[in-house]
């Protein structure tokens, strides 16, 4: 085992990693940039070096300064967390050359799924459906609108080095196609500094389904159940449930196979998750695959008992997975609701100081934060307060329960999106698990 | 003027230095004095006298002593810090043989290199902020630095 | 300039360090200091102001406005309150056929029988703690009470 | 399902009885105490009443006010919760007369169960095991001490309507007998309003059990499973987990199918808690029953997954039970940190104003509290301010993350024993499961 991991990244995904190296009986050496310096994370490490300004591009981003903060700690190993540096293959690939571990795939897993092209042609290969695409390449914009008119409008443009849902462009026609096409293209280059594009079939109000899984060294991977992440907002995921209130275990199984499968072909190791959309016919289309653990893993820690963080941790030494298939158990059900400090109609961000908060409890509330009273929320980074967790015995016990949370749940100081959570668990569709990517658009 | 204009205006003061904020419209008029309310500020926790169950940071509770130090060295306006700029092994020489780049009681102009802090097997050359007169040395030769760590204190004419 | 804007600016600056507000409008102005009230009754958080989250017992918000209404009648020190000393049932009579205990305007002697609070099928004799005259009576006959709930207000000589 | 409950209770319980009906859809009746006007269990429910001033005498024990609120909101049914009036035999009679449904077993099993002597007789009856002790009744001061030479010194004097350990008296030769017997009377007398104790031979260094069972009308009986409640100070429980460290699958069965056979023996129904002293030998004794739920419930939820509270509300509706005795899995380990408000060298209660408050977050962290920043500890109840409980997957993992859980944990403004439980989760007898309940004693 590690005996000192360094932590590059900040917020409760921090806080999460360093109580899991505490209990690993590891050291931690958090990094924080100039907005951070009275973080809890910061605190809560064994060791704390301050890495630069409050821009992320100069600090949390800063790979020169972390690998500098790895080695003047003696840090053994890297954990990147999830955003920052987290699927920055390069970066991984500076660590690996370091001789500092980097808790996650290799370089080249990474690399081979951060590429969206590279990765839909694998996985076609693997004859693992995706949707109709563009998969020739594309030559020029004439070329590009022939595509289309083969997939069939509407079309979605993505960027081959996005994910996450950014820089995307819904097209519903060829007279508007050309400049939508480039203005995806120019948007590719400013933000990933690729501007290949992609263009794929749209599906319509598809469910937002992703396989959890866990892969050591030696081959051997298995699937640790779905999460629903049908509930976004501008493509930002806001609410996740685990188990979908729509799979069926046949359905289940199957989809966690085609995970493996992919998971397998590309010499995966550590967690990772496989996401696709599901149809109105139930029939499931690769999307991408995320190389890193995910914001709404705590889903998966509720209904399978497994602390995902501590088996990257593990997993990044060369242990053996502790598990095989047949030990997956999926109980009960788990809803994490995403407390943004946001504008709850407009959704602007609304950092800030929180100037009194009081957080639900009792059996089967989960909160992962980084927050507390008295704490200012910076201006500089992403608005995810708190993850409050629940679990329940079914469904309908964790709904009750996330109601009687977010009824408890009391932020004051910045606007926050408990309001929208609450009239989530109120509303007629949601309880009945009729959802999909297009739910909240909807709702609001 | 709507209550979520002076809303707006109050968060961002809070923010800022500003005690006095006075504004006339023509059918409006605000006055606002910021102070201290009541007695809370005894309720904020400095954070190097860290709660009990915070394990107290090694590398940081160093730094902050060190800083506390520099802060008591800088007395005047006159004397000013070189920082770091980035995290990394602080050099006060080229190489091991060499002799130091400046010393105690050196005049530096502005832009001419004191130090070195390695990072990623890179030596980077650190240059004075200031033109002036070193005079003291906070880190010694070989010890760790983070982003923000005061290395020289100089003081300028 | 409504109640309820009033309300909001000031529920809004007690989470900030202004000190002293003032604005002016074509038809009104609101000036506001802030300071240390002796005692913790502004720290409280008065219940009929729930927070968002929490929903407001039916029960008691009723008898919290009962209490304000009831502290707005008691305007003098010679003005005293007879309050409820159990939870119950509150009748003003010995019997539906009955007339009254006490009506509005009665002079009544301390210990003389005012209303009965019925408590598990005991009706319980409820005397008035002062003499005077009754200038108010807070509750209809038949409505539950809780413990320390006014009943009548006095008038005291 | 009722529609009302009224939770004659204060603190952490009534608000984890209140969140537990909320998420049954049952609507809650909190009463208070002048002194808790402000309380969380007041703000949560859905109605409130103030039933008399800041004594427990005239408020939480006021029988009166407690029936009356329940009548006048319509409360069909009252959950006692622990402590006050939980364990009065007559309350629940008297609720069983009013038509109001006592939240708990029969007044009959309470009575039963709450003279300890009685008690004592019918378990002999039923070959489960004692301690030798004066089963025939004393007569007189120099009866008592020829049963005690009988019995063999040492030996403790308990209160025949005592329990929870209050009024005993241990006594280690004839000579200081007479003293002790005539004290422990009057004790008894003043506490209990009923000076009749019993003798019984006192139990070198056992460890306290405690099975929990539950039982629905038509007998069905099941166990949850133990809890080992050893770490006590004055006989009072401050630290438990479950399972115990030291209990295998035979002598849990054999536990549990006394503690059944108990229970049937006296009808009992609802949940309940029979407590067992266990030698150096791995014999246990009887010692008695507690007939409603207790403080140290939420680790045998840990592990079990079932929620003790909810189904003390189904099974006093008359729902048969969910669950047989084969259904019953435990998972896991979870140890509960009792957080009081004391001085944590003299115990002595420390009420007051808390002032700054951060509580610990993450996998496994489960907080039962109705404590917030602002809040004023009362003087006039008892000092527990939150139950801390872990799960972990194994006993290290727990105790890992509940020293990881108190580091974090931060309480100012008044004292608490938060510093204690951080030393015994470092002790080595502790962590080798070496306990029993006098550890506390040899560890100050």
């Amino acid at each position: 085992m590690f005996h000192k991991i360094l932590i590059a990244n900040r917020g409760e995904i921090a806080v999460r990693i360093i109580r899991a190296c505490k209990e690993l009986a590891i050291k931690t050496v958090a990094v924080y940039s100039d907005a951070d310096r009275e973080s809890l994370h910061v605190k809560l490490a064994d060791e704390a070096i301050c890495i630069g300004p409050a821009k992320s591009k100069d600090s949390y981003l800063n790979v020169s300064s972390i690998i500098s903060a790895a080695e003047v700690t003696d840090a053994e190993a890297i954990h990147p967390g999830y955003g920052f540096l987290a699927e920055n293959a390069e970066f991984a690939e500076i660590c690996e050359n370091c001789g500092i571990k980097f808790i996650g795939p290799s370089s080249n897993s990474m690399r081979l799924m951060g590429n969206k092209i590279q990765a839909k042609k694998e996985v076609e290969r693997l004859k693992v459906s995706v949707l109709p695409w563009s998969n020739a390449g594309i030559k020029d914009e004439k070329d590009a609108v022939d595509i289309a008119r083969r997939i069939g409008f509407p079309v979605i443009i993505k960027a081959a080095a996005g994910g996450g849902g950014r820089g995307m462009k819904l097209v519903h026609t060829a007279a508007s196609f050309g400049n939508a096409f480039h203005t995806a293209k120019n948007e590719a280059q400013a933000a990933f500094g690729n501007g290949d594009v992609y263009i794929e079939k749209y599906c319509e109000a598809p469910r937002h389904i992703e396989i959890q899984i866990m892969a050591d060294k030696y081959g051997n991977v298995i699937y640790l159940g779905e999460r629903d992440c049908s509930i976004q907002r501008r493509h930002q995921k806001i609410l996740e449930e685990a188990p979908s209130p729509v799979l069926d275990e046949r359905l289940r199984r199957s989809m966690g196979e085609s995970a493996i499968k992919i998971a397998r072909a590309i010499s995966y190791s550590n967690v990772g998750t496989v996401e696709f959309l599901l149809d109105k016919n139930m029939r499931y289309y690769f999307m991408e695959m995320n190389t890193r653990v995910q914001v709404e893993h705590p889903v998966t820690e509720m209904i399978t008992g497994i602390d995902i963080i501590k088996e990257q941790v593990r997993l990044s030494t060369g242990e053996r997975m502790r598990f095989k298939q047949k030990h997956i158990r999926l109980n009960g059900h788990a809803i994490e609701c995403r407390i943004n400090a946001e504008d709850p109609v407009t959704f602007v961000p609304c950092p800030g100081k929180i100037t009194s908060l009081h957080m639900p409890g009792g059996p089967g509330v989960r909160i992962d934060s980084a927050i507390s009273c008295g704490y200012t929320v910076p201006p500089h980074y992403d608005s995810l307060l708190a993850k409050l967790v629940v679990y329940g015995e079914s469904r309908g016990e964790a709904i009750a329960r996330m109601t009687m949370a977010l009824d408890e749940m009391e932020i004051e100081g910045v606007k926050t999106n408990i309001p929208l959570h609450r009239k989530i668990m109120k509303d007629h569709d949601f309880i009945r698990g009729k959802v999909d990517i297009n739910y909240l658009s909807r709702f609001a | 003027m709507d209550f979520k204009e002076i809303e707006d205006i109050i968060k961002f003061l809070s923010n800022t230095d500003i005690v006095e904020f006075e504004i006339e419209r023509p059918n409006s008029k605000l006055k606002l004095k910021r102070g201290i309310v009541s007695s809370d500020i005894s309720i904020v926790r400095p954070t190097a006298v860290a709660a009990p169950g915070f394990t107290t940071p090694s590398f940081q509770s160093k730094t902050e002593e060190q800083k506390t130090e520099a802060k008591e060295i800088v007395k005047s306006d006159k004397e000013k810090q070189i920082t770091s700029p980035m995290v990394g092994t602080f050099y006060r020489a080229p190489s091991p043989d060499s002799k130091p780049f400046a010393e105690v009681g050196d005049v530096v102009k502005k832009g001419q290199i004191v130090c070195i802090v390695e990072a990623m097997k890179l030596m980077n050359e650190i240059e004075s902020d200031h033109s002036g007169k070193i005079i003291s040395i906070l880190i010694e030769n070989g010890q760790p630095v983070e982003y923000g760590e005061p290395l020289f204190v100089i003081e300028t004419a």
